[in-house]
């Protein structure tokens, strides 16, 4: 085992916590992600494969779920995977290996920083960030959209627990968005 | 009538009866020599240096709506020639030597106004590019000069020098760039050009052309056919609508720019300041209102207005380097349909039409070119052959391969 | 202090007095009250002057259409110019001054143009000022502009922040007055998600500036009940100090809340406004409408005011600009404003009815078919002169005149997407055409409907028709019994004989200045506008716009709807520049992205330079290095020698699989893929359709059916794009699967000499990158450190020895410093970008510089790797005559002829012995650097036919810069010409 | 404006990149006889209407989709968003 000491999209060693009003934010580091794109002719065989993966169906457009391990749409005929980082540090090899030539599956696990948002009112904050309808979530909800210029995709995991992945590079402006919104909503 | 102080003096002591329309309200004649469509500052200086520089005669200039109501009247008034490419700089500063002279020649006070435009620089190799544009000004006897931070900090003390995401390292200033009071453009060449006979019909449509054995023989219009021995058009913004009528196809796209004004405020802004990497360009009106700009919407459309992204762009951009400018208030926001060619550049030159020439695909930058435009296209309608500023202009130029793409963008119109 | 203007009632509070200063002095009013009614009812009538002739002003209206009432509110970096003193809402310490006078407003020297107006007719600028033509810019045009601009700005940065936000309803709801509560009322309790935006902070619209019952209740009652009610509905929003600015497509509409424009300053982490771009189903313009005035003689005295400003003083600010007020009119809503002073104690010395029907009253004198023939008082209005309808003159003392010339709806939100509203006759006014913005209702007084009752009923049906088209079924909404009085008006615009009549009051433009553009032929409404600056001051015309039209209209025998209407265009009030940036600004303006070695490059002390987005390490000062330079040679020569490490991750990285994947790379590169190894790479040249360079980069490929491309930093994203609609939209049907993974990986150059023994040293030992094992050019998977996943380039932009290693991102930091530590031994530097640069140039390899969209594979000595035996983007279009000319600009290297020149980028070339000119121009210099390894200054360059130009002498000339002279043409490889040491 | 993509709906046309005309993915035969006329036109030249216009918007915060939108340039209406490689396939881009 190799001892290189991870660090956070933020730039620190553990993650880091905030909470403003009814609302914390929470830099979320333990998720593997990979990608998985059907191949030409074999969409109904990926869909299949990934339903397995998943221990429920694959999450239609604009939709995340999942029982075992959860994943959300990317794409036409394309979804990312999450994992437990602990037990699937390299998620995209470990898809690979069930895939049977059906799908391309690209490691994705640091190209994004994620932020959760709990509490109460997160509608409140989304809208401030994005043009996405946030107080129409439900839960279920996998939504790509434009966070101050960054490309992002928002989960709704429940209503009171939205996920924010954006590209990693951009943590600090990420994190400093959502953390002005907060201040500016609660 | 002579325009002068001293006649200005007279008519205030006699109750300003003396004044006489600018421009008379011609009816339309069977024929003419030449046609000009399109009563926008390039149609009414074509016709008036038609009439002038080339001493033609029996020249008509047909407007569909009112003269000036397109992008003359609908720009940010800006004149420089600020260009890099060897098809572009000759011709930008012979429109900037006619900018010079222009009010006197006219008769007409236009507030040629040559305080300066200064093009920002944020990065090396924005230097590099920059000086090489300088360069290439200087060498085609426009003047060009590389600005550092302190001189910059100096001429404008509120710029965001240090703070903002993109730091001012620098600038290319041009100091006989500036601003044109831009309707006084049109007004100033309609009454000279009527002045030297031109007819110039407002409210006169051109339907269509009347095209027979490969010859234009004129045009027909809401107010008639109107025979001519050259018709010639000049509809930037509606280019690819009237050449239809035509059976040309363009190497353009119509977008639209939206360009703003603030509230009037007292100077703040003596030249004009160009943010390039923020998309935000700034200008102060006579009047006081910040005149500003940034990029076009970027799709196709004929609707002269745009949407909010833009907007917010380029109040983005200006906060970035004016921070104080957040307590200056938007006042009125416009748009105009831009003539976006393939290359960034214009054309005037002949169609595979007798008798038809065509010049248009002026992208945003028409109104600095005014002058030139109507020169040279006046010079290839009395002549048949392009004037020496703009023989690059040419249809032919995408066949052969001899784009003039001062962005280096290809052929994507809105990119440019 | 109570004002000495101060009736009893109102809505304002009483128990909350607040004090404020305007031009240094000190008053008091109350909460509720706005600066213009408190300053009125401390009998202060003077606020401001006008443009041109600096004429005394006082406020018209009460209400954002306010054009004359314009002060500066505030001070210091928060100042504010230009705010209307008439929305301005008062706050304990308010601080404001009034402006465009010196030296006080009272004694304003530029007043002096008001003596010589008549040198000063529309467009007189024109006709002069052209002689000696040198003086424009340093004469006259200095004295314009002083003399010109309203408020001053403060030169300091904003210190407030500002917000934008996305909302979503069903129905937007633009206005709160009785239709717009009418209408909200009916959707809310339907269920639709509704949002009701006012401009003002009190709902209720003119509901609250009237004395009249809805049922048994005032209006103002009637609103705070619907206001309450719409509150409690989770499905309405209810925003107040909400202006709605402009309706754009697909029936999104821009907002702008004022959060804390009411305050001193903001709260804590709040922001003084927020943009909201709306998105709305449909919307309902209840946006009410505007008094206009009437034009004459003298007619812009401070006290000289709207009918319908002095009645919403008095009823709703419990104030009067004056103790003795007269009216005049053309219509009945005039004499409406006399009852209610009469009522609330304030002398109506006068209604003048311009109609010789005009109703009579027992409250105040009627004077039936009269004119305003005449005002007087030089800083405030005392004294009317009004021309009696059976001959002679009546002077009567009165200290405020409202006027009353009619209502025009507000419609100019059905005009911002060029929709043209059309005259009405019956209320000789226009109300909304029938080219809406989709989706867009006018109801009430928007759409002419004046009556209150009128009001509530077109409301209530406006929200019934916007749901049934959603499918919402709405039921009826009880409504209170109200007014519902008809208009009676006969059209009165202006009084012909006035010899200086104000039509646009801010601009100074008067009715003969509006003859005068038509005797000059500026006859169409757009060149009266541009001409005369008619409804360019700051209401947009809409206090002036209508009069102008009127006194055309008269003077060319016109119809008001042939001469036309103006475009309304956005914003539909003034709106602050800051709240349209949002908080993209300063250090947020656009997102910063940071390398995984930025944390550990600011330990070193690195300089960062911006790179696109990205920041990237400049270069590593050690102790000691003073210049810049001295780092960088350091660095450059330290590599070369032994081995430097630099992060790379910022090159685009796109992951290209499937199995067409080779095929594809086929398409977009102009050289050939298909024949790649695995475990290898090649170098890739993108063409754009054009045949102009698109990008450069590597593809490696990881697999059969896998690949890994790179694309240059600044062109990751659109090379991205173009591949995209490569596959989606030419190829669709080939078998390849793309996504950007540039920033999963953490990607570092190890170049020089001891790049092997160094990595030797991370990467794991099963691994063999021996030169036999893994030779220039080959790629594949290792393990680091004891077994973390890893990717291995040999590739080499420095032309040294060189590999690419790249790590998951999270490890970048623990790798570059892992590296460090194992390069120790070899006297390992970190180098940046400068570093990398100078490397790349003695290599003369082209970057961002050399690709600048005008180049061609020609042009880079590169015009054999464009495959003619394959389709490839660009590969048609490159063979074009002007991509091919004998004489192309070719890529070559310089060298100053005196070792001490330098070689700057951006200066041209010119064969010896010719003249510098644009004619002679031989090519320009791309990139530049110091090369300590040549130990001169070193160039690439663009030169005419340069690759047979070896050893030519050429001049260099920057005249920008002051530069001329000798450089020799040389090979662009100036370092290791064959590439033996990236083989080694 | 808002794009109503095909797969998630109304989006806001911030979130998308323009790139022009659809006639962009009728790309000629590179080994026709008179291929460069072909593409110097296909490249080069434009409808332009002022009327409904089919482009191409790519959905470059979203799914990554390229888009055909038909959209009249006057009023800026959308009259119908379809996914580009539909379109392709269906204009016989498939070989």
């Amino acid at each position: 085992m190799h001892d290189l000491k991870p660090m956070t999209p933020l730039g620190q060693h553990e993650p880091v916590i905030e909470t403003h009003g009814p609302v914390t934010l929470t830099e979320v580091t333990d998720t593997a992600l990979a990608s998985v794109a059907a191949r030409l002719g074999r969409e109904a065989d990926t869909a299949a494969i990934l339903a397995s993966v998943l221990g429920s169906e694959t999450p239609a457009p604009a939709r995340h779920g999942g029982k075992t391990l959860t994943a959300f749409w990317m794409g036409p005929d394309q979804w990312m995977v999450e994992a437990p980082l602990e037990t699937h540090e390299d998620l995209a090899a470990q898809l690979a290996a069930t895939s049977e030539g059906a799908m391309s599956v690209t490691e994705q696990t640091d190209a994004w920083c994620r932020f959760d948002l709990s509490g109460e009112r997160l509608a409140d904050v989304f809208e401030r960030l994005c043009s996405a309808n946030t107080r129409a979530f439900t839960g279920g909800e996998a939504v790509r959209t434009a966070i101050e210029h960054l490309g992002c995709f928002l989960l709704c995991r429940t209503p009171a627990h939205i996920s924010v992945l954006g590209p990693r590079s951009a943590a600090n402006s990420l994190h400093h968005a959502l953390l002005t919104a907060m201040r500016s909503a609660h | 009538m002579n325009y002068s102080g001293f006649k200005v003096i007279k008519e205030a002591l006699t109750g300003h009866r003396g004044w006489g329309p600018a421009w008379r309200d011609a009816a339309p004649q069977a024929e003419y020599d030449y046609v000009i469509i399109g009563g926008g500052g390039h149609g009414l200086a074509t016709a008036y240096y038609l009439a002038r520089e080339f001493r033609q005669s029996r020249i008509a200039v047909l407007e569909k709506g009112w003269i000036g109501g397109g992008n003359v009247g609908r720009n940010t008034t800006i004149i420089r020639s600020n260009y890099l490419l060897d098809g572009n700089e000759p011709f930008y500063e012979f429109s900037l030597k006619l900018w010079e002279g222009l009010e006197q020649e006219l008769n007409y006070n236009a507030m040629v106004s040559q305080r300066g435009i200064l093009n920002l620089i944020h990065s090396d190799a924005q230097r590099d590019a920059f000086i090489r544009r300088g360069n290439a000004m200087i060498l085609n006897g426009a003047d060009a000069e590389l600005l550092s931070t302190t001189r910059i900090r100096d001429r404008y003390p509120f710029l965001n020098v240090n703070n903002a995401r993109f730091p001012i390292k620098g600038g290319l200033a041009q100091h006989r760039g500036g601003t044109v009071r831009h309707d006084a453009v049109a007004w100033g060449y309609a009454r000279a050009a009527d002045q030297r006979g031109v007819d110039i019909i407002q409210n006169c449509e051109v339907t269509g052309f009347r095209i027979e054995n490969g010859t234009c023989t004129g045009v027909e219009t809401a107010r008639g056919f109107i025979g001519a021995k050259k018709v010639a058009a000049c509809v930037a913004g509606s280019s690819s609508r009237l050449m239809q009528k035509a059976a040309m196809r363009l190497p353009i796209e119509s977008h639209v720019l939206q360009a703003f004004v603030s509230e009037g405020l007292k100077p703040v802004l003596p030249g004009v300041i160009t943010f390039g990497a923020g998309h935000f360009y700034c200008s102060q009106s006579d009047k006081g209102g910040l005149v500003f700009g940034g990029d076009i919407d970027g799709y196709n459309s004929y609707a002269q207005r745009g949407n909010l992204p833009v907007v917010e762009d380029v109040c983005e951009g200006g906060m970035a380097i004016f921070p104080m400018l957040g307590r200056a208030r938007l006042l009125r926001s416009w748009g105009g349909i831009m003539d976006m060619s393939m290359d960034g550049s214009p054309i005037i030159d002949r169609t595979h039409i007798d008798g038809l020439y065509f010049n248009g695909g002026w992208c945003y930058g028409g109104f600095k070119a005014t002058p030139a435009s109507g020169f040279a296209y006046a010079h290839l309608l009395a002549t048949d052959t392009p004037h020496e500023t703009a023989t690059a202009y040419r249809f032919d130029r995408f066949e052969r391969g001899r784009m003039i793409d001062e962005k280096g963008m290809g052929n994507q119109p809105n990119l440019h | 202090m109570t004002g000495s203007n101060r009736l009893e009632g109102g809505l304002i509070d009483r128990s909350k007095p607040l004090r404020f200063k305007f031009d240094g002095i000190g008053y008091s009013g109350f909460e509720g009250d706005t600066l213009a009614s408190a300053l009125l009812a401390n009998g202060v009538r003077l606020m401001g002057r006008s443009f041109k002739y600096h004429r005394p002003r006082g406020p018209m209206t009460a209400g954002s259409e306010e054009p004359n009432a314009i002060v500066e509110l505030r001070s210091g970096a928060r100042k504010e110019p230009n705010t209307r003193a008439t929305t301005a809402e008062l706050y304990e310490g308010l601080t404001a001054n009034s402006q465009n006078r010196w030296p006080s407003l009272k004694w304003d020297a530029m007043a002096v143009n008001d003596q010589l107006s008549n040198f000063f007719a529309a467009g007189f600028y024109y006709k002069t000022f052209m002689w000696p033509a040198a003086f424009w810019e340093k004469v006259y045009e200095p004295i314009i502009r002083k003399a010109a601009g309203l408020g001053t700005l403060s030169h300091k940065p904003d210190p407030d922040s500002y917000d934008k936000g996305f909302l979503h309803c069903d129905l937007l709801v633009i206005g709160a007055g009785p239709t717009g509560l009418a209408a909200a009322l009916t959707a809310g309790r339907a269920g639709a998600q509704v949002i009701l935006a006012d401009e003002d902070h009190l709902p209720g619209g003119r509901l609250n500036a009237e004395t009249f019952t809805l049922g048994d209740q005032t209006g103002a009652d009637w609103a705070a009940a619907a206001m309450a009610e719409l509150s409690s509905m989770p499905n309405v929003r209810v925003m107040t100090r909400s202006t709605v600015i402009g309706a754009f497509d697909h029936g999104i509409y821009g907002v702008v809340e004022r959060v804390s424009d009411h305050l001193p300053e903001p709260l804590p982490g709040k922001p003084r406004q927020i943009l909201w771009r709306v998105y709305s189903k449909r919307a309902i313009l209840a946006a009410g409408a505007t008094e206009r005035p009437i034009v004459f003689e003298n007619n812009d005295r401070p006290g000289i005011m709207l009918a319908s400003a002095i009645r919403a003083y008095a009823n709703r600010w419990g104030t009067t600009p004056a103790k003795q007020v007269a009216i005049f009119t053309n219509n009945d809503d005039g004499h409406r404003t006399a009852s209610d002073l009469v009522a609330k104690g304030v002398e109506v010395v006068a209604v003048i009815d311009t109609r010789t029907d005009a109703p009579g009253s027992d409250l105040y004198d009627v004077i039936a078919g009269g004119e305003i023939d005449q005002t007087w008082g030089r800083l405030g209005l005392t004294r009317i002169e009004v021309k009696m309808p059976k001959g002679g003159i009546r002077r009567i003392t009165c200290g405020a005149l409202g006027v009353s010339g009619g209502w025009n709806p507000n419609v100019h939100l059905t005009c911002h997407q060029r929709g043209r509203p059309v005259w009405n006759d019956a209320i000789s006014a226009f109300v909304p055409g029938d080219t809406l913005p989709p989706g867009m209702i006018p109801a009430g007084a928007a759409a002419g409907d004046f009556s209150t009752h009128g009001a509530l009923v077109s409301g209530r049906k406006a929200a019934q028709e916007a749901l049934a088209d959603l499918g919402i079924d709405a039921k009826p909404t009880d409504l209170p019994q109200a007014e519902d009085a008809p208009v009676r008006i006969t059209p009165f615009w202006h009084v012909t004989r006035a010899k200086r009549a104000w039509v646009d009051q801010q601009n100074d433009v008067t009715a003969k200045d509006v003859k005068l553009a038509h005797q000059e032929n500026f006859v169409s409404v757009e060149h009266l506008k541009r001409y005369t600056t008619l409804g360019m001051a700051t209401d947009q015309g809409k206090t002036s716009n209508m009069a102008g039209l009127a006194i055309m209209a008269e003077v060319a025998g016109k119809s008001i709807p042939e001469v036309g209407t103006t475009m309304f265009r956005p914003p539909y009030t003034p709106t602050a520049m800051g709240v349209f940036a949002g908080r993209s600004r300063d250090e947020t303006f656009r997102p910063t992205r940071k390398t995984p070695s930025h944390k550990w490059a600011e330990e070193q002390g690195a300089t960062f330079v911006e790179a696109g987005l990205w920041l990237r390490a400049q270069w590593f000062p050690k102790p000691g290095e003073t210049h810049w330079r001295e780092s960088v040679d350091r660095e450059v020569t330290q590599t070369r020698k032994s081995v430097g490490i630099c992060d790379v991750t910022t090159l685009g990285k796109i992951d290209v699989q499937g199995t067409d994947a080779a095929e594809f790379l086929n398409r977009v590169y102009c050289n050939g893929f298909a024949k790649l190894a695995v475990g290898k790479v090649r170098y890739g040249l993108m063409l754009r359709e054009d045949g102009i360079v698109m990008d450069d980069g590597t593809a490696a490929r990881l697999a059969e059916d896998h690949f890994v491309v790179t694309t240059t930093t600044a062109n990751a994203v659109p090379v991205y794009r173009h591949m995209e609609f490569v596959r989606q939209c030419l190829f669709p049907d080939m078998d390849v699967q793309l996504i950007s993974t540039t920033e999963a990986w953490a990607q570092f150059a190890v170049a020089g000499p001891n790049s092997r023994a160094l990595l030797q040293k991370i990467v794991d030992p099963e691994f063999d990158i021996s030169n036999d094992a893994f030779p220039f050019m080959a790629c594949g998977a290792v393990t680091v450190c004891g077994g973390l996943r890893a990717r291995l380039f040999r590739i080499s932009f420095s032309g040294e020895l060189a590999f690419e290693i790249a790590v998951p991102t999270r490890y970048g930091d623990a790798l570059i410093r892992r590296l460090m530590q194992a390069g120790a031994e070899f006297d390992v530097v970190p180098y940046g970008t400068e570093a990398l640069g100078v490397m790349r140039i003695e290599k003369g390899h082209a970057t961002g510089n050399e690709l600048n969209g005008t180049i061609t594979a020609l042009n880079l000595g590169m015009d054999r790797m464009v495959s003619k035996k394959k389709d490839s983007i660009g590969s048609v279009l490159s063979e074009r005559e002007g991509l091919n000319e004998a004489d192309a600009l070719k890529l070559v290297g310089l060298k100053p002829v005196n070792p001490d020149h330098t070689v700057p980028a951006g200066a041209h070339l010119m064969t010896k012995g010719t003249k510098v000119s644009a004619a002679n121009d031989q090519g320009y210099v791309t990139s530049a650097c110091y090369s300590p390894n040549l130990g001169c200054h070193i160039a690439l360059a663009y030169l005419k036919s340069g690759d047979t130009r070896m050893g030519e002498v050429i001049r260099l000339v920057s005249p920008l810069t002051g530069i001329d002279h000798d450089v020799e043409v040389v090979s662009a490889h100036f370092v290791d010409p064959e590439g033996d040491r990236l083989r080694a | 404006m808002l794009i109503d993509h095909p797969l998630l709906g109304p989006r806001d046309a911030s979130e998308f990149v323009y790139k022009g005309d659809a006639s962009l993915i009728n790309r000629p035969d590179w080994q026709a006889e008179d291929a460069l006329a072909k593409f110097i036109d296909y490249g080069y030249l434009r409808d332009n209407p002022a009327s409904d216009h089919r482009e191409l918007w790519f959905h470059e915060q979203g799914d990554r989709s390229w888009l055909v939108v038909t959209r009249d340039t006057t009023t800026h209406e959308i009259k119908s968003v379809e996914l580009a490689r539909d379109v392709a396939r269906r204009e016989g881009r498939s070989k």
